[in-house]
């Protein structure tokens, strides 16, 4: 049988000052298949995504949909040819209905005598419901008086629904995690109505870390690696082991991650986790953190890992266990009590956790410590630009003078900032949350350097990686966790650095 | 650049705006600023029309008026007089009528200083007065002690069974001294009269609406109100509103103080009991004329006697009685004085509390 | 094994955690119909005369103007914006609306035109300074403060310090009149909230204030005319302020600038007592109806409890404060502006 | 189109720069403009009152600006003020000079309350200052007994000082109230809580994470607030040698005007306090202008409005496209 192709990519590229996010991508989607898309974080996968969607555009490469040349420059241009994408966050309107959700900015048809007949609408959604199988959401229900399961099902209903209204001839839907807030059983349903998607002549690009979800779903396997495609394969007799061969990546030289320098740590433990428990986040995590120490902690999106990260610095309360800070047993009302601590973090998600972007540089350097820069108890402007001066020179960070607005900065350079500042903070624990995410490749390397200094002054780490291969290169131990417990605890001293596969089998 | 040239624009418009606003003040005539509480008040602008009326007795070109609305504002008062005085010097005269008691004294020292003649109505501080002051020339007020007492004493000998009842009072600004006079003269009478029992006491702040409010509230609450005495006219208008609503009007008797042409329609349809007209034409005419006097040297502070600095004006007491003859005088006709007689204001001397 | 149960523990957890975050949810969205039944209760048990018939028509008919104001202060706050225009504005539509039927100081006898000019009036002064704060993006607080002013000039300049009364018995009805007890305008305030009610839930429009005040880059990522909807944000509260105005005009039958005062604060505090979030996107005209109530019982209350007018304003800060605090999510790192 | 970002930044930087400075030269061709039309508004004697019109505006909008930094708003200033003007009145015959001490005290007080309600209980604040602005009006009635109070002449001495004038043309009371913004100034430039609040601001979730003490530096800024509002309102009673239960009343929207004018942007995070002795300037400027040329008092609340708009408007940042104002 000739498949319908739905969407094809040639040759997609995308350049981004410094790395190569995607390196010429070829991609088939044909109607009726659901496309299974793995890798590690960075190899590629959500940049295609949003490539695909037109939430970015490619430097290089062509689309075509249903025969027709295809270039979204955003969303909703990719919606009126077929393409539509379910966003990890979500994008509903909490304080309205589903069927408001569903058909938001599409009310048209409803519209009589300017007033939306909701009666009408509510049985639209009905049938909407109803042929993806959600008969247990009612559509005329306020969404936040729905479960995070329900709503993802909502979301999923009205990407297609707008999607399929626009494009009757076979839609395109891009899943980017869907499962991560999803129990098992609501798993397994939102797998029936995928299922039930395709049968109806659509397709269904599902992206997950679960390999085993994605084995579960997928006609397809697609598998991606430091933005190439790895290998594309029909799902039958396909091993996880196989695909744990294909996904690990290349294995930057120890050079890269300057492995030779990496110490052993000193005998003291400087940080202690004791059975440390958020209730439905993670549960009896028992870990020790010596000075000198780098940990990587691997895990899926949805492992705990981020959790653990946000209790450690005070962010938020563990509901159990102890946290011992150099033999002292603390609890941090915030995360100022936690620096008081010496344990400060490097958020994940820099625009908005880790700069002040409307502030100059040399202020966003000395806000985790002013006592470095004050005299009579004052802050000094002066010592402050010096101090400035003194870490841009020192991390070779590029600015136009220490007074720039850090909004103004490349998120290399921003990054880079953020470490001055942890760096200007006497802060001795540090959990560096994915510290080279979004930060182009000359960078990075530089950025590997300042973790390798850091713990040359007798700081400790806790790392978050934005890879697996970083993760194994900067570690002296690795911690696996998954669904909130800890798997595996590796040791990964710089001889015998472990195989990324071990982690691999771990984490998933 | 085109920020700039947005700002030059903008600027222009300000020059033309305030250069039109301002046109008739660039020859030089006398300044017959009168400060007030607002522009929005019907017996303050009476003020204001009285003192027009003196500035048109004078030959034409002479002076002109200028009205300073502090809006309630006690410290706007003092700025905007201050604002005056270093535009215009001692080429100007001034009546005031305090918002608050106590901003006399700034007033007094501002005016003291500059060498304007002045003088003010209604209220001054305790240990306050013109005698102390060069340029202070006089104080009037209508006694509002009596006023409170004289519109109780309507009230209660207008009750179903005159001079026994249960009534409301609704006063007006909590610290405003207008208020507090009028409440120590219903207080008075209340002590002269043992059979009027007050059921209720709340604060209308001098609006309609808020005074609106409190009446109905009243309403659903007391079974029997024989009276509602009320400190001034705009709330009393909301009183009788909301007695309207219940058809009462006309049967409970409701006070009022002010005049307002409001009140004086009400005493016709029998709505409201009496009013006190305060005669503001009398008091801005005279209080700048006064002023005027003494600055065109035909009065002297040091030779005045005491009834000349401090006096009480003749209220009007309008009733269904006596409203013919005030509709008559005041309605009618825009009463116009003698601007000369300095003694035709003057209804008895105040007696200095020392 | 022990891990596997272990982990589908935490499973479960998470999924209790959740259900009780929206169970949590749930509760703090009922709770201003808490808050009034206990203020009704208390009220009932302390205040002589509170617990009536008689004093049930007050309370509906005092509810009038800030139920209507608190409409169209619903949907501003819902996109997280603020204006305090009504000040100035609804004694502006007060006056001439005064001026321009049968009254004491004019000639005019226009009727009902003259209720509909003036709210034309409203309508496009307040899309002239929504217009301001969307296009020119200046703060909405600021301008519509401004704006105040400059109607509220405007009203006195109208009437020139001697307020009309109004003649027009058609409106002396309207103000006096009852059906049931009930007061006319309490119909016609009941009607507003009608309107909202449907504009809110039945309209694209009200989808669409949601939609922005719960997220404006979603808003804008779905297709959403932004600036067009927030426009008719402002026209709406132009409408309700236009009424405000008529309402407070034909309620104390005549034409003050007054009228407008006291009206702002109070329905932007009905609105948030009534859980309409003021940073946006939460809540709703249903919660505003409460509130006002609660605003209303509680102003009415303290006067029939006789508590001193000196401590009026206190009392009614505390409860107000209370009651916010009671219906409001708590967290270590919830930003609250 | 010039591509080169660096040239972009700069002309950023300049308009940054420009609007920074744009309410003094608002502030400054209106006083010519108000000169030109009356020469007298120049004079010594009207700047004496210009200066003397600003002091207690100003330093309550230098508070107001600190809450304001932080895209909080503080609606009980006004009453504080009044509470503050009668509490002296009150206790300068009893204490003497120690009044000034104790009303400074109940300044921090009311500030650490609004912050408490703020921060700990999560009340909106909005809502928290709306609420405690009706609580301290109350306790201004209650104080006061009702009446409005007049210092007599045994406190005199106690509050003579703000008679004084250096110069010919700079009264002691504009100097206590530029103290009072120096220091604020240096608190929010100097020290760490200081730039936390401006911080905080900006970013809340960052500053949180970065360790900073958001919680002391809100306290810090609703203390700041009220304080301001305790010395407005001594000024105020020293102005009119008297306390008045509503002298402060009209001043809270105003001192947010000025603290706008001045540059501190509603939303936070933006804005430095010094400048707010220009919004002060700017509206004294119109409103004492307005009296010196003689504007008719039925046009002044619609001039006043008018300028105000237009002051707004010029000193917006429209630097962002995408900006998001609420």
């Amino acid at each position: 049988m000739e498949r319908k192709r739905l969407l094809s990519a040639r040759g997609i590229t995308k350049q981004y000052p410094g790395t190569l996010a995607l390196d010429r991508i070829d991609l088939d989607i044909y109607a009726g298949e659901v496309l299974g898309l793995i890798g590690e974080n960075g190899a590629g996968k959500s940049t295609l995504m949003k490539i695909l969607i037109g939430a970015e555009t490619a430097s290089g490469g062509t689309m075509e949909a249903h025969g027709q040349k295809y270039a979204p420059r955003n969303p909703i241009e990719a919606g009126r040819m077929g393409v539509g994408m379910v966003f990890q966050e979500q994008s509903l309107i909490l304080n309205l209905t589903v069927a408001q959700n569903i058909f938001i900015g599409e009310e048209k048809p409803f519209v009589k005598h300017g007033l939306v007949d909701r009666a009408r609408m509510n049985q639209s959604a009905r049938k909407v419901l109803d042929a993806m199988e959600m008969q247990g959401i009612a559509p005329g229900a306020r969404v936040n008086r729905l479960d995070f399961a329900s709503r993802q099902m909502v979301e999923i209903a009205k990407v297609f629904h707008a999607v399929s209204s626009c494009q009757a001839e076979g839609t395109v839907i891009l899943l980017d995690e869907p499962t991560s807030v999803l129990s098992e059983a609501e798993i397994r349903q939102l797998f029936r109505h995928i299922r039930r998607l395709c049968e109806g002549g659509n397709a269904v690009l599902f992206v997950s870390h679960k390999l085993d979800e994605v084995m579960a779903i997928s006609d397809r396997i697609c598998v991606f690696k430091d933005g190439c495609k790895a290998a594309e394969m029909p799902n039958d007799n396909v091993s996880e082991s196989q695909l744990y061969q294909l996904m690990v990546g290349r294995t930057a030289s120890g050079e890269y991650y300057q492995v030779q320098r990496q110490r052993t740590p000193d005998a003291e433990v400087v940080l202690e986790l004791k059975s440390l428990c958020q209730r439905g986040f993670f549960g009896d995590i028992d870990l020790a953190l010596h000075r000198g120490e780098i940990i990587g902690i691997c895990g899926v999106v949805g492992s705990g890992k981020e959790d653990l990260c946000a209790v450690v610095c005070g962010d938020r309360n563990p509901t159990d266990g102890r946290m011992v800070v150099r033999g002292k047993a603390r609890a941090f009302r915030g995360p100022h009590e936690a620096l008081r601590s010496g344990i400060l973090s490097v958020p994940r998600e820099r625009r908005v956790e880790g700069i002040i972007s409307e502030m100059p540089v040399f202020e966003n350097i000395c806000l985790s410590n002013y006592r470095a820069v004050r005299r009579h108890r004052l802050i000094s402007t002066r010592m402050a630009k010096e101090q400035a001066r003194r870490f841009v020179a020192e991390l070779s960070i590029k600015v136009a003078g220490v007074s720039q607005l850090l909004g103004h900065l490349s998120g290399g350079n921003a990054q880079k900032v953020v470490f001055a500042r942890v760096l200007a903070s006497d802060a001795d624990i540090l959990l560096l949350d994915h510290p080279t995410r979004g930060v182009d490749v000359g960078a990075k390397a530089e950025i590997y350097g300042i973790i390798r200094d850091i713990v040359d002054r007798g700081k400790s780490v806790i790392l978050l990686a934005d890879t697996l291969d970083e993760a194994i290169g900067l570690s002296n131990r690795i911690v696996v966790m998954k669904d909130g417990l800890v798997t595996r605890v590796l040791e990964a001293p710089s001889g015998h650095k472990p195989e990324q596969l071990d982690i691999v089998q771990h984490m998933m | 650049m085109k920020r700039m040239s947005k700002l030059v624009a903008l600027v222009l418009v300000t020059c033309t705006l305030l250069s039109c606003a301002a046109a008739a003040a660039q020859a030089e005539p006398l300044t017959v600023a009168v400060s007030m509480r607002s522009t929005a008040s019907e017996y303050h602008m009476q003020y204001v029309a009285g003192a027009q009326a003196f500035v048109d007795s004078l030959p034409a070109g002479t002076a002109e008026v200028q009205i300073l609305a502090c809006e309630g504002n006690d410290d706007k008062q003092i700025n905007d007089i201050n604002a005056v005085i270093a535009a215009k010097g001692d080429n100007m005269i001034l009546f005031v009528d305090p918002n608050n008691a106590p901003n006399i004294t700034a007033i007094a020292e501002a005016c003291e200083e500059a060498g304007v003649y002045w003088c003010s109505a209604w209220n001054t501080p305790e240990g306050i007065y013109p005698t102390s002051y060069k340029y202070w020339v006089s104080h009037q007020a209508c006694d509002a002690v009596k006023q409170g007492y004289d519109i109780a004493v309507t009230l209660f000998n207008a009750l179903p069974t005159p001079g026994k009842g249960k009534i409301c009072v609704m006063e007006g600004m909590l610290a405003n001294s207008a208020n507090t006079y009028r409440m120590q003269g219903l207080q008075q009478a209340l002590a002269e009269y043992p059979d009027i029992e007050v059921l209720d006491d709340q604060a209308g702040d001098w609006a309609t609406a808020k005074a609106l409010t409190i009446a109905e509230n009243w309403l659903a609450k007391y079974d029997q109100i024989d009276g509602i005495w009320c400190a001034c006219d705009d709330m009393a208008v909301g009183v009788v509103q909301a007695l309207k609503a219940k058809g009462l009007n006309g049967k409970v008797p409701v006070t009022g103080v002010d005049g307002t042409s409001a009140a004086i329609e009400m005493v016709g349809t029998g709505d409201l009991v009496c009013t006190i007209a305060n005669n503001g034409w009398l008091q801005g005419g005279y209080g700048v004329a006064y002023a005027y006097a003494a600055k065109t040297g035909k009065i002297s502070t040091d030779t005045m006697d005491l009834t000349h600095r401090m006096f009480y004006t003749n209220g009007y007491l309008v009733t269904k009685e006596t409203l013919p003859d005030y509709v008559k005088n005041f309605v009618d006709s825009t009463p116009v004085y003698d601007y000369n007689n300095l003694d035709f204001p003057i209804a008895k001397a105040m007696d200095l509390v020392k | 094994m022990d891990q596997q149960a272990r982990s589908s523990r935490i499973g479960l957890e998470f999924a209790q955690e959740m259900k009780r975050q929206s169970q949590r949810e749930r509760f703090v969205s009922w709770a201003p119909l808490a808050v009034l039944a206990l203020l009704v209760l208390l009220f009932s048990l302390t205040a002589e005369g509170f617990f009536s018939l008689k004093n049930l028509q007050n309370v509906l008919n005092q509810v009038s103007i800030p139920l209507v104001m608190s409409m169209g202060m619903t949907f501003v706050i819902l996109m997280g914006s603020t204006d305090l225009s009504a000040e100035g504005l609804g004694g502006f539509v007060g006056s001439v609306t005064a001026l321009m039927v049968l009254n004491s100081k004019t000639t005019l006898d226009m009727g009902f035109l003259a209720v509909v000019i003036a709210m034309v009036a409203s309508v496009l002064v307040s899309a002239l300074s929504g217009l301001m704060h969307i296009k020119g993006k200046l703060p909405s607080f600021m301008v519509s403060y401004a704006v105040s002013n400059i109607m509220a000039g405007f009203a006195v300049l109208a009437y020139r310090g001697e307020p009309a009364l109004i003649r027009d018995p058609f409106f002396t009805v309207l103000a006096q009149g009852d059906f049931l007890g009930i007061p006319y305008l309490t119909f016609i305030a009941l009607g507003v909230f009608g309107v909202s009610y449907v504009l809110q839930t039945r309209t694209r429009f009200g989808s669409y204030v949601m939609a922005i005040g719960d997220n404006e880059a979603i808003a804008r990522n779905i297709g959403i005319n932004i600036d067009r909807t927030k426009l008719k944000v402002f026209l709406w509260l132009g409408v309700c302020i236009g009424l405000v105005g008529f309402m407070g005009a034909v309620r104390i039958g005549r034409g003050e600038v007054a009228i407008g005062s006291n009206v702002v604060f109070p329905a932007i505090t009905a609105v948030v007592v009534g859980g309409t979030s003021l940073s946006g996107g939460k809540g709703g005209v249903v919660h505003s109806l409460l509130g006002a109530f609660i605003v209303t019982v509680i102003n009415n209350a303290l006067v029939l409890l006789g508590v001193s007018p000196y401590v009026q304003q206190a009392v009614q800060g505390i409860i107000i404060i209370v009651a916010v605090a009671l219906s409001i999510q708590h967290g270590k790192s919830l930003i609250v502006k | 189109m010039p591509k080169n970002p660096s040239f972009w930044r700069r002309i950023t930087a300049r308009r940054e720069t420009l609007t920074r400075y744009l309410s003094l030269v608002t502030t400054v061709l209106l006083m010519v403009v108000f000169g030109l039309i009356r020469s007298s508004f120049l004079g010594p004697r009207n700047i004496v009152n210009i200066l003397k019109d600003l002091s207690p505006v100003m330093v309550m909008a230098c508070g107001e600006a600190f809450v304001l930094l932080l895209g909080s708003i503080d609606l009980s200033i006004g009453a504080i003020a009044s509470c503050s003007a009668v509490l002296l009145t009150v206790l300068l015959p009893v204490m003497g000079p120690w009044a000034y001490a104790v009303v400074l005290g109940y300044g921090v007080l009311t500030g650490l309350l609004n912050g408490f309600l703020h921060t700990r209980l999560g009340v909106p604040s909005f809502i928290a200052t709306l609420s405690t602005q009706a609580i301290w009006q109350s306790c201004a009635y209650l104080i006061s007994g009702g009446q409005p109070l007049t210092m007599l002449p045994p406190v005199w001495p106690y509050v003579n000082w703000g008679k004084i004038i250096f110069l010919e043309a700079v009264p002691l009371l504009f100097l206590v109230a530029l103290a009072v913004l120096v220091a604020y100034a240096f608190i929010n430039r100097l020290t760490a809580v200081g730039r936390v609040v401006t911080a905080t601001g900006a970013n809340e979730r960052a500053a949180w994470l970065m360790g900073c003490n958001v919680r002391r530096s809100k306290m810090l800024a609703f203390l700041c607030s009220g304080l301001g509002a305790a010395i407005g309102g001594i000024l105020f009673a020293i102005k009119l040698k008297s306390g008045i239960p509503t002298v402060g009343t009209q001043y809270t929207m105003l001192a947010i005007a000025a603290a706008v004018l001045g540059g501190v942007s509603m939303t936070g995070g933006k804005g430095a306090i010094a400048l707010t002795l220009l919004g002060a300037m700017l509206i004294t400027v119109i409103q004492n202008g307005m009296n010196v040329i003689g504007v008719n008092g039925l046009w002044q609340q619609i001039i006043f409005g008018s300028l105000l708009l237009a002051a707004i408007y010029l000193n917006s940042d429209k630097s962002h496209k995408g900006l998001i104002v609420k």
